[in-house]
């Protein structure tokens, strides 16, 4: 380009400090990806800058930088949020202020089904889907009984309340339900209780960090179930805390295999080749999808919040590295697909492709 | 600040107290407002830079000393002129929600604190449990918002429910001193988050929605429109917060420089002493406890109705411990040093956003190092006076 | 093993003002020197500028001719210089006996310390029948007696010793002059600081009269006790 | 209750009760010596365990395996680091500080708490996410119905009781420890018998601290996982533990320690609900003991009167 | 030297009286079945050696410590188990053998603090009726004032400085003006003297008998080491020992106990 193009400016937030920072950064760097990719193009229009703000996964400081967004006119849109108690706190604020915004992480239903404001948008999908999906596919692998721990946060709430309700509508029988504190070390005591009731899953709905700890002290107990998790726990970080203790570990993502979609393996490759600090996580690819779609949105027509709203609404059968993207009438992907995983060698493998799925290794729990 | 010296404070009122006192108000409005506004980085420093250097000549130098003494001999002077200051920055402000908003964070949080300054810093009970109290009033003013309440009557109950859920703490804190009595609060604000987010009741981890504060027909989550100018609705809660946390002051300063203050502070040093000569101590250490949890659930109901959002995890021990910054920051037992602390304490970190993550890095070195400067926090506690010089 | 201490040209004082103008004291190896003086005149100040406390802003402190001013508190005690301090300042949560090898320290010879104790406990029985009190407990007096004995328990070269019979019995003031006589009898260099001048004249080989934070007489304790202003303050 | 599953519980519960007991002793300490809170000594914990996690990559990238040694050397590193950490922050926080009210310190070392937080965090490679903590001990195990004694926990519990009692052991039966106990009381007159104030301030800390970074060793071997933000919570569950157990006697720390452990594993097994009240009535359960016993289970013996 | 004053009160009711008090403290005695009554307008002198139960009897009286036995009558009524501030308020003040001073506190403070119960503290009062609050603040400052300047004019003028800027004996005045500024009924000081000159010592006592004069009818117990105060000031002597009354009388008699002697004042006596 010979002539200077116009500068817009976009907003980036989510946690980038405290106890869930490692998705906070991986989010941020690869909507920050998403940005530079962009400005590298030639044939764009407009180049983008990010301010990236950081909510600290607290609903009230959310509040703050959502108004500091939406109270900058500079700002025409932003991907927003991957705490839930954050994203739910905020949609009023960017309501008012009519900002379009793509949530990036947050699972909570009700961010965009507890309301009918147009400037918010999802693209991960909510916990809804990838619990029947889950439920599906574990009771049809023939387990039996399960026991259910869960942070006491919205997010391990939620996932305990469809986790629950699907599992039963399948016949899995529940024998207990435990709540955790989302900083908690020790949970001998809870798993010692596990290692009595002897279910053939344990199923944990929360983040990373808690999921290390439990794997952990399971085995360490000598508990012999089988492991699954949510969206939560497929992260690089929970198979290289566990090493070989991963292996075996059921999880589930709302959303296609990001290798496998065109443009997957690009992402990553790019990603590592801006050396950034820290890995995308697995909430980094829908950070970078949304952060495309806006840009896209701007690109077609132009630096305008209402029009960017309006251009977003119309999104269908959008191609991405999650898959297609389409938003239903309250903005939200209507994600087709869920994918689940399993840990296989180091790695997270689909399922599908998995040698557990061919029968060629056997998970625990004698199924 | 030096103290004033009583002679010198003893003096009669001066004339030209008032243009000294309009001047150093008008200033710090000025800064303020910079302040609030800045977004760079260059400026922000510039601004603490000369913040500091203010501070630095104000311990030394006459003009400042001067002015300390036109405010302390005319208090009631200095309060109309701090409103007016904050209206003035609130009126240069008035279409950006955003600084408006950290300004009536910054009011509220100086209710609360006060709050908690009657219970520490003059009576001597340690309080970790400020957020748990705070949260009181919130959850109250949530509920009885839903509810279809007068929003009024809502706030004014979240006040009287954190000092009634303060009395279940009463004998407890009545029996233990010092760490003691702090960890007995420690525990209280845990158990309270905890509670809060693993009962279903109030909402659970997810939280509970509010609305916008709504007084005899006046909303106040609309912009308001001023002489054709068009407001940010903040606006209202400025006004709001503005008079909460002057009243709040008013109130603390009158508390202490009184027979009540006085009690307050011979229960704090010596209770051997004070029981000897005929003063209740737990009577004392109700009225401050029950004072301070007050303005905790006050400064708590409007800030709730304010974000419009509440949930658990703005009211954890974390939380707590962010008040409990701010008082000792300021100078335990001076409200007045509450407002610059509360300053750095909340608005700091976000206007450090530009650092990323690295910012509570930053954050926590500028507070050690002001600590290190300021071993007894920024505005130690004067000497007792009761009353202004006689006019 | 005595030891001589003196003071040239001191000046010290806290926060703004000094409170020893230009003080100059010596105490004479193996003599008992006494300072007088009215509430304020600075007496407290002084052993504290010796001790390292209240660090000297002019002036110096020879101890056996090397210059301690300034040393930190624990080097000077290290030197052999032990103090009883004004307020008997017993560790209030500590046993007698507690409060008693405290005095010790620095004495890292067991058998030492335990005839001390033995000593200590032969002046002041009653706190041999308390050993295991809390100090803070007892009465007024009792720590008196604790503070005195503590003192002793260092085997100095040098005592220095402020307001020692504060709060004590008449019987117990006289017995505790005894002991000090004693002590400097086995070749203790002893300052010592009394409101009781009577008694202090009595023991003392000379002395020096404070006030205001200067030196304002001087001589022998015969000396002293025909200076007609000195009459005047102390016994009239 | 099947009794196999009644030892596990308190075997569990023990081998937790310790690692707080070490934190807990930690605070008593500090308190003793200068009656001050130490805010970061949770981080503390949580720094020595990273420092130790560095120690066993590097032995690891240099080839060092003998696993004896290594458990030795990442121990001694991890102790010696955060005694050198502790008296660098007596010396620069919390000396400085004396003056002021004591509460101030609480907010200062609140601050360095955070920093080293996020110090590791930021500059651990790729600090934000938990890290896995080697399995450096033999992890042979007997089955005892449904009890499992483990080898490497039961090596822990051993380590972590017999630091705690040489500690105690220093602080009680030394000099050392009468001085620290002085110091506490009146730091003046304890330099009048003598005492080097801040040597035994700096040692204190030191010992302390050292003592955190071991139980963070024996956190990391025993949860083979740590995280940069364990300590606040290690931090409050310390400081509370040391408070019940009455503040200044060790043997209330350590009593404190175990009883909180105890309170949070009845928590979980007993209650009906949800084991997510386990905090709930462990803290309740605190502010009436506390109320029972206003100045801790094992009370200062009073020593003030008028 | 003053004259010990003639006692008229000495056949009335007394003010005071105690029986069969006793304290332990664990396995020690430090009060032992002690019988002592205080007539109504009397100075009592109160002495012994070391942890003989000086201090203790005090702090049994005003509530402080609860007796193991024994009764105790104050005009008429069992004070006995009754909370510090009941005490306080039946009209008994007292001085503490070690400073209680609030430091930080100015001087004017610490003598409201033991003005507390004249002191209207509501907070209805306090906060809202701040002209009624300085017509009582001002009638407070005059009476400190005044109270000081009996003591020292110079303290008068240092009502409001922190009382930490003050020396020893300065200290000691405001501690008394604490307990003087309610106008008890009886006055309990506990070693007024200790750490004074013999002339500070006589001007204080001085003070002390010219407020009584002014007063009038106000009782006093007195404890001291310094046998001069003693003589000086007290119609009448308890001595204990070991928490036991070993004499009573007037100072010159008991002093020739030798009993007394022998337990209190050694060969010192002779000097006095
Ligand atoms: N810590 C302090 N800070 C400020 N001033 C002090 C301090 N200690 C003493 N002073 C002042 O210094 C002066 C001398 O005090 P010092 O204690 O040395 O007198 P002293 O002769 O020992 O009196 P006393 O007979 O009461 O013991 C007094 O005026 C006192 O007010
Ligand atoms: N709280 C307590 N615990 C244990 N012993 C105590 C306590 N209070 C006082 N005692 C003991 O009781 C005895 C009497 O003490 P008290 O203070 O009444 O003596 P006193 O006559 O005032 O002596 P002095 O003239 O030295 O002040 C002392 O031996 C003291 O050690
Ligand atoms: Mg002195
Ligand atoms: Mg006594």
């Amino acid at each position: 380009a010979l002539h200077a193009k116009e500068t817009v400016k976009i907003v980036f937030i989510g946690p980038l400090t405290g106890g869930n920072a490692a998705l906070g950064l991986g989010g941020r760097n690869s909507a920050d990806l998403a940005v530079q990719l962009h400005n590298a193009d030639a044939k764009a229009k407009y180049t983008f800058d990010m301010v990236k703000l950081d909510d600290q996964c607290k609903p009230d400081i959310g509040v703050q930088v959502a108004t500091k967004a939406g109270a900058d006119n500079g700002i025409i849109a932003g991907v927003t949020h991957y705490c839930s108690a954050v994203a739910i706190a905020t949609v009023d604020t960017y309501h008012k202020f009519g900002l379009p915004v793509i949530v990036w992480g947050a699972v909570l239903p009700a961010i965009t089904y507890g309301n009918d404001y147009p400037e918010i948008h999802r693209v991960n999908g909510t916990m809804i889907n990838q619990n029947e999906v889950n439920a599906k596919l574990v009771t049809g692998l023939g387990y039996k009984t399960w026991v259910i721990i869960h942070d006491t946060t919205d997010y391990g709430k939620g996932h305990d309340e469809y986790f629950t309700k699907f599992l039963t509508q399948d016949g899995g029988k529940i024998l207990a339900d435990f709540g955790v504190g989302a900083d908690q070390q020790d949970f001998t005591a809870i798993l010692t209780k596990v290692k009595e009731l002897n279910p053939d899953v344990v199923y944990f709905g929360g983040l990373t960090p808690i999921g290390v700890r439990l794997r952990s002290q399971m085995d360490k107990l000598g508990i012999k179930s089988q492991f699954e998790g949510t969206s939560g726990i497929v992260s690089d970080s929970y198979i290289q805390a566990l090493g070989p203790l991963a292996e075996g570990t059921i999880a589930f993502i709302d959303g296609a295999p990001i290798d496998k979609l065109p443009g997957g393996k690009f992402f990553l490759d790019q990603y590592a080749a801006h050396k950034y600090g820290e890995p995308p996580e697995a909430y980094g690819p829908y950070a970078f999808v949304a952060a495309n779609l806006i840009m896209d949105a701007i690109e077609k027509v132009g630096p305008n919040r209402k029009a960017v709203t309006a251009e977003l609404a119309k999104t269908k059968d959008h191609q991405s590295i999650v898959g297609p993207i389409t938003f239903d009438a309250h903005g939200q992907n209507v994600v087709p697909i869920v994918t689940a995983y399993v840990v296989q060698d180091g790695k997270w493998v689909v399922w599908g492709d998995s040698d557990y799925a061919k029968g060629k290794r056997k998970l625990a729990g004698g199924k | 600040m030096r103290v004033p010296l009583e002679a010198d404070v003893r003096a009669p009122a001066r004339a030209s107290d008032l243009p000294v006192a309009a001047l150093g108000i008008a200033a710090v409005a000025a800064w303020l407002w910079a302040f609030l506004v800045t977004d760079r980085v260059a400026i922000l420093g510039a601004l603490l830079a000369v913040a500091a250097i203010a501070f630095v000549l104000a311990q030394r130098s006459a003009v400042a000393k001067r002015y300390g003494l036109a405010l302390a001999r005319r208090p009631r002077m200095g309060v109309a002129f701090a409103a007016i200051g904050v209206l003035a920055v609130a009126a240069a402000l008035h279409d950006q929600p955003y600084p408006l908003l950290m300004l009536c964070t910054v009011m509220l949080f100086v209710v609360a604190c006060i709050g908690l300054d009657i219970q520490t810093g003059y009576c001597g009970i340690v309080n970790f449990a400020g957020a748990a109290f705070f949260g009181t009033g919130a959850y109250t003013a949530a509920v009885l918002a839903k509810q279809g309440v007068p929003h009024l009557f809502g706030i004014v109950c979240g006040a009287i429910v954190a000092a009634l859920v303060g009395s279940l703490l009463i004998l407890p804190v009545l029996r233990t001193r010092g760490y003691y009595a702090a960890l007995v609060t420690i525990a209280f604000g845990i158990l309270f988050s905890t509670f809060l987010e693993v009962n279903n009741a109030l909402g659970g981890p997810q939280g509970l929605k509010l609305p916008g504060i709504d007084l005899f027909g006046w909303r106040f989550n609309r912009d308001v429109d001023i002489g054709g100018a068009s407001a940010s609705f903040y606006v209202n809660y400025v006004v709001l917060a503005l008079a909460l946390a002057l009243g709040a002051y008013v109130f603390s300063r009158r508390v202490d420089r009184s027979w009540i203050g006085l009690t307050f502070d011979a229960v704090r040093l010596d209770e051997t002493a004070a029981a000897a000569f005929g003063i209740g101590i737990a009577r004392a250490k109700i009225i401050a406890f029950t004072l301070g949890n007050f303005l905790c659930g006050l400064a708590g109901a409007v800030y709730a109705m304010m974000q419009g959002f509440i949930a658990p995890n703005n009211f954890t021990f974390g939380e707590s411990l962010i008040l409990v910054s701010i008082l000792i920051l300021g100078g335990i037992g001076n409200p007045l040093g509450i407002v610059p602390a509360a300053l750095i304490i909340i608005v700091v970190p976000q206007k450090l956003q530009f650092i990323q993550e690295y910012r509570f890095l930053l954050y926590g070195i500028l507070v050690v190092l002001i600590l290190l400067f300021r071993p007894e926090g920024l505005l130690p506690r004067p000497v007792r006076r009761y009353f202004p010089a006689p006019r | 093993m005595s030891a001589s201490l003196a003071v040239e040209g001191l000046f010290a004082g806290y926060d703004r003002a000094d409170v020893l103008m230009d003080v100059s004291i010596a105490a004479r190896t193996g003599e008992i020197t006494c300072i007088l003086g009215s509430n304020g005149s600075g007496k407290t100040t002084l052993v504290r500028s010796i001790l390292g406390l209240t660090p000297p802003r002019r002036g110096r402190i020879l101890f056996d001719d090397a210059d301690i001013g300034g040393l930190p508190t624990h080097r000077v005690i290290g030197l052999g210089i032990a103090c009883i301090p004004e307020g008997r300042k017993v560790f209030p949560k500590l046993t007698i006996e507690e409060n008693l090898r405290l005095g010790a320290y620095r004495e890292a010879d067991d058998d030492t310390i335990r005839e001390r104790l033995r000593d200590v406990y032969r002046v002041f029985p009653r706190l041999e029948e308390r050993t295991t009190q809390l100090a803070g407990t007892m009465s007024g007096g009792e720590q008196a007696m604790l503070s005195i004995g503590r003192g002793l328990m260092a085997g100095p070269r040098m005592l220095l010793i402020d307001e020692p019979s504060l709060g004590l019995s008449p019987r117990f003031v006289a017995q505790n002059f005894d002991v000090i006589r004693r002590v400097n009898e086995q070749g203790v260099t002893v300052l010592l600081v009394e409101q009781n001048a009577h008694q202090t004249l009595a023991i003392a080989h000379r002395g020096y009269v404070l006030s205001q934070g200067r030196v304002v007489a001087q001589g022998t304790a015969a000396e002293l006790r025909n200076n007609e202003e000195v009459r005047r303050a102390y016994f009239g | 209750m099947d009794p196999g599953v009644l030892a596990q519980y308190a075997f569990n519960g023990l081998m937790l009760g310790v690692i707080y007991a070490m934190v807990a002793v930690g605070f008593t300490l500090f308190f003793g010596v200068l009656d001050v809170i130490q805010f970061a000594h949770g981080d503390v914990v949580m720094a020595g365990a990273f420092v130790a996690l560095a120690t066993y990559l590097a032995l690891h990238g240099l080839g060092v395996a003998v696993p004896g040694l290594v458990v030795i050397v990442v121990a001694c590193a991890a102790a010696l680091a955060m005694a050198l950490l502790g008296a660098l922050i007596a010396r620069y926080l919390v000396l400085p500080l004396r003056a002021a009210p004591a509460f101030n310190t609480l907010l200062i070392t609140l601050m360095l708490g955070s920093i080293l937080r996020e110090l590791v965090r930021l500059f651990y490679p790729n600090g934000s996410n938990p890290q896995p903590f080697p399995r450096l001990l033999p992890t042979a195990s007997v089955n005892l119905g449904n009890f499992t004694l483990r080898l490497d926990t039961t090596i822990l519990l051993v380590v972590g009781l017999a630091t705690i009692f040489v500690v105690n052991l220093v602080v009680r039966r030394t000099r050392l420890g009468l001085a620290i106990r002085a110091v506490a009381q009146d730091s003046e007159t304890a330099r009048v018998m003598g005492i080097d104030f801040q040597r035994i301030v700096l040692v204190t800390f030191a010992i302390g601290s050292a003592l955190a970074g071991i139980a963070g060793v024996v956190y990391g071997l025993y949860y083979n996982e740590v995280n940069f933000d364990i300590g606040l919570l290690l931090g409050v569950i310390g400081f509370s533990a040391a408070v019940v157990g009455g503040l200044g006697s060790i043997y209330g720390a350590i009593i404190g320690g175990f009883l909180f452990a105890a309170l949070q594993t009845i928590g979980s097994v007993a209650l009906p609900v949800s084991s997510a009240y386990n905090n709930v009535f462990a803290f309740a359960v605190v502010i009436i003991l506390m109320t029972w016993k206003p100045t801790g289970l094992i009370a200062e013996p009073t020593s003030e009167r008028v | 030297m003053t004259q010990p004053r003639q006692s008229t009160a000495s056949v009335v009711a007394p003010l005071l009286a105690c029986h069969g008090l006793t304290m332990r403290f664990g396995g020690l005695l430090a009060l032992d079945a002690l019988d002592l009554s205080v007539a109504s307008g009397e100075i009592l002198g109160l002495i012994g050696p070391n942890g003989s139960g000086k201090t203790t009897f005090f702090n049994v009286l005003t509530g402080l410590y609860r007796p193991s036995a024994g009764r105790v009558e104050f005009g008429g009524r069992d004070i006995i188990g009754a909370s510090p501030q009941q005490v306080c308020r039946a009209g008994i003040a007292r001085t503490f053998q070690r400073s209680r001073l609030c430091l930080p506190l100015t001087v004017f403070d610490n003598v409201m603090i033991g003005n507390h119960l004249r002191l209207d503290h509501r907070v209805s009062f306090n906060v809202l009726r701040r002209g009624a609050l300085r017509r009582q603040y001002d009638e407070c400052v005059e009476a400190a004032r005044s109270l000081a300047a009996t003591f020292n004019p110079r303290l008068s003028s240092r009502l409001f400085e922190a009382a930490a800027a003050l020396d020893m004996i300065d200290r000691r005045r405001v501690e008394i003006c604490r307990a003087l500024v309610n106008a008890p009924r009886l006055l309990l000081l506990d070693e007024p003297s200790a750490g004074m000159t013999r002339g500070e010592t006589r001007e204080l006592m001085d003070d002390i008998l010219q407020i009584r004069a002014a007063r009038g009818e106000l009782t006093i117990v007195i404890i001291e080491h310094e046998m001069n105060v003693i003589e000086r000031m007290t119609e009448r002597c308890v001595v204990l020992n070991y928490g036991e009354k070993i004499a009573e009388g007037p100072f010159r008699v008991v002093a020739s106990d030798p009993a007394v002697q022998e337990a209190y004042l050694g060969q010192a006596v002779a000097e006095a």
